[in-house]
């Protein structure tokens, strides 16, 4: 069981990822609207909110340093958040701006951070291989840094699962795979993509252990995810978590989610994990209602800082298109 | 052009209607891919079809592209003619080994006895801050490769009779449509996205390219979104006294060496425009082609405006900076005309 | 347990596969010594060759009828024959002749034939979707024909693997997936490439039955196939098998396997699959010494009348080169 | 040159030296691929190395080319320096996301904040019967794509300068050996795979091609085993009274235009040859870039001679009518200068 010191760090870091989430939405929404256009407003192209899925970005980084790699996916804010990416320039790289972690050159699906060792791709399945590469550098330079790869329950059905699992496994690596099983990859149900009810048992064919969070609860995520960071980290190999997690808004904003039932909707905002957890923690004391509210303040302070650093930053030189093709 | 067959389509809409006119028409035809079914489609090329002939016909798959199109090859093998969409272009080297080394080179390697009629969709271009991995085109580099057809249909006429033809031929076709060439509520709004298409099924030859715009002055060579632009450039040009033919390649593959050469016959200058990367493409290899059959009616060197060698930057400046425009299309076909 | 007639047929169809295979050795080196070049002699290019695994070809193809679809490896030669596949035109095609397959447009590692259903490619892994595919069609089609596509043990750990067994078993598809595991993956053995023990145990991971084979039995294979080709042929979707099979001769002819020890090379010619199991049918009287020798004999006239009519049969034509591009 | 200068190696054992000097003067280099240990490499590249570094800093890996591949990509951006081999240039298909999306893209997405130093080794080339999946070049393929050096030597001394580059390179460089210039002994012979070599490390310079024989009269350029076969129909030439410069490209990314134009100013005349598909590729490429730079230097339209665009076929007879060889290089030459 966590502390209670970090159980209100975990709630923190929910908090602002799920304020950074909804700032972003509201964000990508200007300008494109009442006729939606993709192009427009201060935040185009495509845009993937992980709101939801905070349980699984702050139980698994509270383990983590800096030091350690973490690769995420097409949705990532979360994960960059809770492992401790600076929002200031994250925010300014999703507005595209020349402050931003790539000078605007990468956006919301390639952010880079080699203060935290964080990269993520746009490329479904394709961020693992980094981790287990990552994992093997730290093993070579006589580190013991471990690498997490987060990625989706639908990347779990594309080769480079299967190959990053097998090396990592085979050549005792440090990495914890964690997949955010949100049930739905875009419109496809993991029913209809996936022959199995659990990755987790997906596991036993790499030989290594495998565990299921059957409830987006921060804790539960927190505990399963301290084992197998402390397992990577003293050389006894890799680990899988897979864990059930809720997808609240569409695939990419402007996605109509014809897909989904009403029900599932309500069934959404019944169950969502960050509300559930903070009344919990209220409930038996860990939080008071004023830290809580407190919490929410600093988190809108904090995101409001770095939407607006984003905002009122300068773009890059368009002709700085041409620079860094090369070192 | 009479009221009754003004019957105006976006390009998406056109590509499935195509599709559907198909599967009717074959029971062998059948589609796959990610999201193709209840949404429709990411870019709306199957919106429908799953309501008009099921999941067994429709079938959404699960995010396994070496998976599932090399299926689609192996069905196509089986007696089938299967539809298999990536969903954009620039996946396509999860799937490249299915592609390139399978359904392509079968037919050669069987010495002619195995038949692949695959149709393999794909979406491509950019122009809207979808980052590097989102937005490129690259059909320079699947034309590098022998053994399938390449069509970049620019219109949604084009767009119809080219996916009618792809289905039917007996041969691979990676059918390529641009996002911005597809009509979607979505994206920037494009008039020249919307067209008059019959409704009855037709064919367009692939390996034939269209003068979009016939001209004098100057040739320009270009296909898919590009077409659009230049056709704005040719507007702006035209007010200049400037008359450009502006040729839209729509097949790749085959090239349509003779067309661009008869042109550059008469206007004796030639422009070729590529949302695709500069170097080792389309623009060299379209070059060369003239170069080999018209050295001696060109009055000054042909010209090139492509996507410079640079991955596609996310950050909107960054990348219109990059990409070819009316602008900088009438400002190179000026120069080779001034 | 296999009729006495399908005994003596999987005895025949391995003595047959085993003297191919012996004279196609025999060929692939003529004209390359003593300075052995790979591009010399009437059949130039890498040769894989099956000796030793016989067993699975002859096991798994017992089942199968020409309207099945089979697809094998760059080492296809014995299934191919197991299959069905006309020994003349094979042979000519390894022989790059005219009257080959694909009239020498394909070679050993690309032998295609319409009459057979059989594929093979030279990409590891690579020719499993294809499988799928064709079990795909049989079902849209209304046939109960199912795809077999044979893959060694190597190709167990790349990505292909994995989509295909996930895509069949969602579908619920007729195909059985054979995995050959000589070992070895030209010089790495399975045990630096593989994270567990058996590739069966990965059929968990896709909700289908895993077999292991542990000892090259052909009979074994027979009933383990037999099992699965029939669950595949009325509906019941896909199966794994493994068999432990042997490598007798190098991965290429040409290799020298300084990777191997020489007590296994001795291992390997005491343990030789085919002589155990001839020696079991004269054993239990299901073969008698004669028919055993006309067996051989048999498949010695075969075999040379197939090489014989390789080697007359003439090249195809330079140009014919720039041929068959587009049908 | 003295005779202790004259120290005679071999194209593989130059690369293997080189990987060798570079992993004892930095430890961050090491090497991993698919029989890159106890076999020593299939094409002889990693030879002796396990001996010399253990397995740690040699490793086999299983056949996973996304995953090793992708793993060499996480290892440099975490401070290593790998050599990651790709047995076959035709295999690129099961790794090509993590190639090109990945290796080739992080720096440009970063800003130039995250360094990729991989050397992607990949053995190319035919003409010795190995089939359609494993004998061809598609250099031109990778050249198309921005974020990765090539480069694809024709001789051991370039080979061994250029790894050593490409292993001090802070970008991922594709560093592609052709079997047929390795001097194999299992390989048909070939005197010029085997070349004076020095011991101490020696760096070339990526981006900057090679005049192999000076001439004036014709200007032949390419790149791999073709320079062998060039400088082979250069001295056929020679006889004739025809003088042939060859330009061995040494590196396609960054490709020496320079060199090419500066060459094609003095002779006036172009032909390039190429082992690579003949479409889309590097031949309209070079002389796309001649037309742009020295359009009025030509005294005749340049010329190519590649492969054609056809799979490649099995049968001896069918490859070798492919292949450009010293008959045909000779010819095309003299019907530029006749
Ligand atoms: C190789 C590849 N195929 C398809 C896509 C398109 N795509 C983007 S996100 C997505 C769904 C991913 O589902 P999942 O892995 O469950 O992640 P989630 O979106 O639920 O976070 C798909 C298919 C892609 N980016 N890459
Ligand atoms: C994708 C790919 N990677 C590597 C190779 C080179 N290669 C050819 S055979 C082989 C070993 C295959 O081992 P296995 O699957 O066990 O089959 P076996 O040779 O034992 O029959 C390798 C690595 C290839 N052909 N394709
Ligand atoms: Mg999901
Ligand atoms: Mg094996």
């Amino acid at each position: 069981m966590p502390s209670n010191d970090t159980l209100r760090a975990m709630h923190r870091q929910m908090v602002r990822i799920r304020l950074f989430e909804e700032t972003i939405q509201q964000s990508y929404f200007e300008g494109k609207l009442p006729a939606f256009d993709i192009a427009a407003g201060p935040v185009p192209g495509e845009m993937h909110l992980a709101a939801g899925q905070e349980p699984v970005a702050a139980g698994v980084c509270a383990h983590l340093r800096p030091s350690d790699t973490v690769t995420a996916t097409h949705r990532p804010h979360h994960v960059a958040l809770a492992h401790g990416m600076d929002m200031r320039r994250m925010a300014a790289e999703i507005f595209g701006k020349d402050t931003g972690l790539g000078h605007g050159k990468g956006g919301h699906m390639h952010l880079f951070d080699p203060a935290t060792n964080f990269g993520c791709s746009g490329i479904i399945a394709e961020g693992m291989p980094g981790a287990v590469g990552a994992a093997l550098a730290a093993r070579k330079q006589g580190r013991d840094d471990i690498a997490v790869s987060f990625f989706g329950e639908g990347a779990a059905n594309q080769g480079a699962f299967h190959e990053s699992l097998n090396l990592a496994a085979v050549w005792k690596l440090g990495v914890v795979f964690v997949c955010e099983d949100n049930d739905w990859a875009i419109s496809v149900p993991k029913a209809k993509s996936t022959a199995i009810a659990s990755n987790a048992d997906r596991a036993a064919a790499y030989g290594m252990p495998g565990v299921l969070i059957p409830d987006n609860d921060p804790v539960a995520v927190y505990e399963a995810a301290g084992e197998a960071v402390a397992r990577a980290r003293r050389g006894g190999g890799p680990s899988l978590i897979e864990v059930k997690t809720q997808r609240l808004l569409g695939h990419f904003e402007g996605d109509p989610q014809l897909y989904r039932t009403a029900e599932e909707m309500e069934r959404l905002k019944a169950t969502d994990a960050l509300h559930i957890f903070e009344r919990r923690l209220v409930d038996t004391g860990v939080l008071s209602e004023a830290d809580a509210a407190e919490a929410w303040a600093a988190a809108r302070a904090e995101v409001d800082d770095a939407i607006g650093f984003a905002r009122t930053s300068p773009y890059p030189q368009p002709s700085d298109a041409l620079l860094h093709v090369f070192a | 052009m009479t009221a009754e067959t003004k019957r105006l389509l976006t390009t998406s809409k056109a590509i499935s209607e195509a599709i559907a006119q198909e599967m009717e028409r074959d029971a062998s035809v059948f589609a796959m891919g990610e999201d193709i079914g209840t949404y429709g489609g990411i870019f709306g090329a199957t919106e429908g079809l799953l309501a008009k002939f099921g999941p067994e016909r429709v079938m959404d798959t699960p995010i396994s592209e070496t998976g599932f199109i090399g299926a689609a090859t192996g069905a196509a093998i089986a007696g089938m003619r299967p539809i298999v969409e990536l969903m954009f272009v620039d996946f396509f080297g999860v799937a490249m080994d299915q592609i390139y080394n399978h359904m392509a080179k079968i037919h050669y390697e069987s010495g002619g006895n195995v038949k692949v009629p695959v149709v393999l969709t794909t979406a491509i271009g950019g122009g809207y801050s979808d980052g590097a991995q989102h937005s490129q085109t690259l059909y320079g580099l699947f034309a590098h490769l022998p053994g399938m057809k390449i069509v970049v249909p620019s219109t949604p006429y084009d767009a119809k009779g080219l996916m009618i033809s792809a289905i039917r031929d007996d041969n691979p076709v990676l059918y390529m449509f641009h996002k911005g060439v597809m009509g979607l509520g979505w994206m920037t709004p494009n008039p020249r996205a919307t067209g008059h298409v019959p409704e009855e099924p037709y064919t367009i030859p692939i390996g034939k390219a269209d003068v979009k715009r016939p001209g004098k002055d100057v040739t320009i060579v270009t296909l898919s979104l590009m077409v659009h632009r230049a056709l704005d450039a040719a507007e702006d040009l035209a007010r200049e006294g400037i008359d450009a033919e502006v040729i839209d390649l729509r097949s790749v593959i085959p090239l349509d060496r003779e067309a661009i050469i008869e042109s550059v016959k008469k206007t004796h200058r030639l422009l070729v425009v590529d949302e695709d990367y500069r170097s080792f493409g389309l623009t060299g290899e379209v070059i060369t082609s003239v170069i080999e059959g018209a050295f001696d009616h060109l009055d000054v060197p042909p010209a090139r405006l492509a996507y410079p060698d640079v991955p596609i930057p996310y950050s909107r400046p960054l990348e219109q900076f990059c990409l070819p425009n009316r602008e900088t299309i009438a400002a190179a076909a000026r120069q080779l005309v001034g």
